[in-house]
């Protein structure tokens, strides 16, 4: 029986966002990433690359000396439909288009195979602006060629039973694309909601008074082995693991039974996304892989 | 990369603006508390208040990487950025600067994300401070 | 220079040593809790507890800047030293090395200071924390 | 009136210890220290030399260049005697000297105009190592000859009145020499003592039940009268300075009197030694420049 899990391990560098700028810097976090036994690194175009959208020669070389000295694959690039630009109107099909395919491009040269684009959205219920369709359907060409799959991402408070979801798969139907696949968050599978905190920072949605964040049902992780088949991706989202090594929040075992089951072989990205302290993500992040490491095996075993 | 500190109003940078007796004004350097760099239209605005007096955003000039930005400048352009790890200085007005001392600091910054439900919008982030002039 | 982490026993660098069956024990990289390189004949000694099971000083092996020394080699030495930026890695001798999972670590570690009385010496600082090995 | 004091102000890079290697390079540390308006820069030779001893020639240069950028004074180079070295023998005279004239020819070739030898004591009321004046001696020469200033440091609880100042003033009147002079750490007129914490840190000085520190008398500023004729540098010792701008463990006024009525116009560089939090360093340094400017003019009024 093998000790290693079958899908691969790599951590987001969004997981250091209380780190990043402040304690560490771009090589520190991959030097993170490779110390704790990751292989994949996943970065945000618009967070982690100087000088975006303009990539210098010397970040590029430097970008590819790093993960290769460090034995890291690049994963997946994020980036944004960020369709509230302009306060007197919304995102057309061809400046999205245009954002897209710049994403596409500098992904592709910095070697990653995954875009996740955060499409902005439209309703309270978080519906995605309609020009996502378009627009990723005139990247589709373009992911092809540069070996890149988009994957709109499933995300807390979206459910897997949803519209969105429906939508985005139906676009693999039509199109019949390879290009295209859903990347699931596991927040979508929380059990209670965490409250981060932010030293130093107040954080408020909205002005006066707001209608509450819709709290919606807990998604059964059940629901995941309908879409398993198109999904290309995860992030392994969390916010506490505790000194007993337990997760009050995600549940871990039944997501890795369902992954274990399905034959699945991509990646499980790390998004630590509790409290944002100096040097917590790093310990969060040790113990995760933990988890995540003593949990697999016994989940692979079990369909041996 | 030189690494920012942790707080969103840096103790770096805070400073009386002219001269002697040709104070204009005072500047006050932050970091940026999202999690990545944006498009500068995202930014919705930036309130400054010091010891209870408050600027508002319409009077304080942007400098980022070393260009001007007013408050219109950001909205309007199609191509600025405020990166993630490069601070921002907030230029505000004020005949005869500051006192030498410490002062009550709050900066209250808000961004539109465009993937949160409008009525969730805009996201402020609200940091305060003590901090010192020192000359 | 790469920054280390606030907490003298770092979170990376913590980890078996050999492989599979063959674990010979483990490793907890440190940095310096004084405010200055030394010559390290000042070191007067180490202490790592693991879980309450203690590791004596004679029994670790410090790699500090590629160079392993001994307990010996560290008070013989005319001219070896141990930068203040340089993270030392402690070589910690247990055969099966640790398990997967959380452990609470202590590192006490001891310099003699010249300028202080000679019955003020050695001075121990001791840090602890939980850190993870991962696999 | 002017409103600049005639002496000049400096910053130890001892300030930074808790940010040092964490938060702040030796760059952030320089940069911060221009940036507080100070312009002389006190660095310790084990401390913030990369790769001390050997001093590589891209660090002489980036250093020349950094302090230059800044328009910042390289001012003294903390240096020790470390007389412990060995467990069964104290040091020698020849080692001693040997170690001073290393650090002598690093500060030269780094610019500074003062060396700081910390001495290793013999007793348990802090008399040094009596190798130190024979030391001292054998370096006076390349002292000379490379502009630099050797100055023992008197520090807490060591006192003003005390045998070891006294040798120091007699090594002066014996050799004539002006390569050496006294180095007054204002610590030494603190009215109480303060506690310094240092996160995730516990220090014991000795083992099991130990004699507690000697608790010395206050030592009045006045006491600074008698020797400021052979001071050459001040350490601008300090711990904690409230909200209000008011130090309650060294009296500033009173320094600054003596300081100001002396004519005194060299470096007072000081040294934050509160408690070891990162970024707290830059935050009191600054209340402590703000608090020197604003009572320096009236006391320099008061003499005009
Ligand atoms: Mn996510
Ligand atoms: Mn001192």
């Amino acid at each position: 029986m093998s000790t290693e899990p079958a899908f691969k391990l790599g951590v987001s560098l969004y997981s250091y966002t209380g780190d990043f700028g402040v304690v560490m810097d771009l090589e520190d976090c991959a030097e993170d990433i490779a110390d704790l036994g990751a292989t994949g690194i996943e970065i945000l175009g618009e967070g982690h690359i100087l000088g975006y959208p303009e990539l210098s020669t010397a970040w590029i070389d430097g970008w590819h000396a790093l993960v290769e000295r460090l034995g890291l694959t690049p994963t997946l690039y994020g980036s944004w439909l960020d369709t509230r630009r302009h306060l007197d109107r919304s995102m057309t099909v061809e400046e999205g288009t245009a954002q897209l395919t710049l994403d596409i491009e500098l992904a592709s040269r910095l070697g990653f195979s995954f875009v996740r684009p955060k499409i902005g959205v439209v309703t309270g219920d978080l519906v995605p602006d309609p020009i996502w369709s378009e627009v990723v359907e005139r990247n589709l060409d373009l992911a092809h060629d540069r070996n890149i799959v988009i994957c709109p991402e499933i995300h807390w408070p979206t459910s897997i039973r949803s519209q969105a979801v429906d939508d985005y798969l139906a676009l693999i139907e039509r199109t019949g694309t390879t290009s295209f696949g859903l990347l699931i968050d596991t927040g979508v599978f929380q059990l209670s909601h965490h409250r981060r905190t932010e030293p130093g920072l107040r954080s408020q949605l909205g002005t006066g008074d707001i209608p509450a964040f819709p709290t919606p049902p807990v998604v059964p992780v059940n629901d995941l082995r309908d879409v398993m088949d198109q999904v290309v991706y995860f992030q392994a989202k969390f916010h506490e693991i505790d000194d007993q090594l337990v997760d009050r929040y995600i549940p871990w075992a039944e997501i890795l039974d369902v992954v274990a089951e399905s034959g699945y072989t991509g990646w499980l990205s790390s998004e630590y996304e509790g409290d944002r302290i100096p040097y917590r993500a790093s310990d969060q992040l040790r113990r995760q892989h933990a988890l995540i490491r003593t949990l697999a095996p016994s989940r692979v075993g079990a369909l041996a | 990369m030189p690494m920012l500190e942790q707080a969103m109003i840096q103790a770096k940078g805070f400073r009386n603006a002219g001269s002697g007796e040709e104070r204009t004004g005072f500047e006050v350097r932050i970091r940026s508390p999202y999690y990545r760099g944006t498009w500068t239209n995202l930014i919705d605005g930036v309130r400054v208040e010091v010891d209870g007096e408050t600027f508002p955003s319409e009077s304080i000039v942007w400098s980022i990487e070393g260009t001007d930005y007013t408050a219109g400048d950001l909205r309007d352009s199609e191509t600025a950025r405020w990166p993630l790890t490069a601070p921002a200085t907030l230029r505000v007005p004020k005949p005869g600067g500051l006192s030498v001392g410490i002062h009550d600091v709050t900066v209250a910054l808000s961004f539109r994300m465009s993937y949160i439900p409008v009525e969730l919008q805009p996201q402020t982030w609200t940091a305060s401070r003590k901090a010192t002039i020192v000359r």
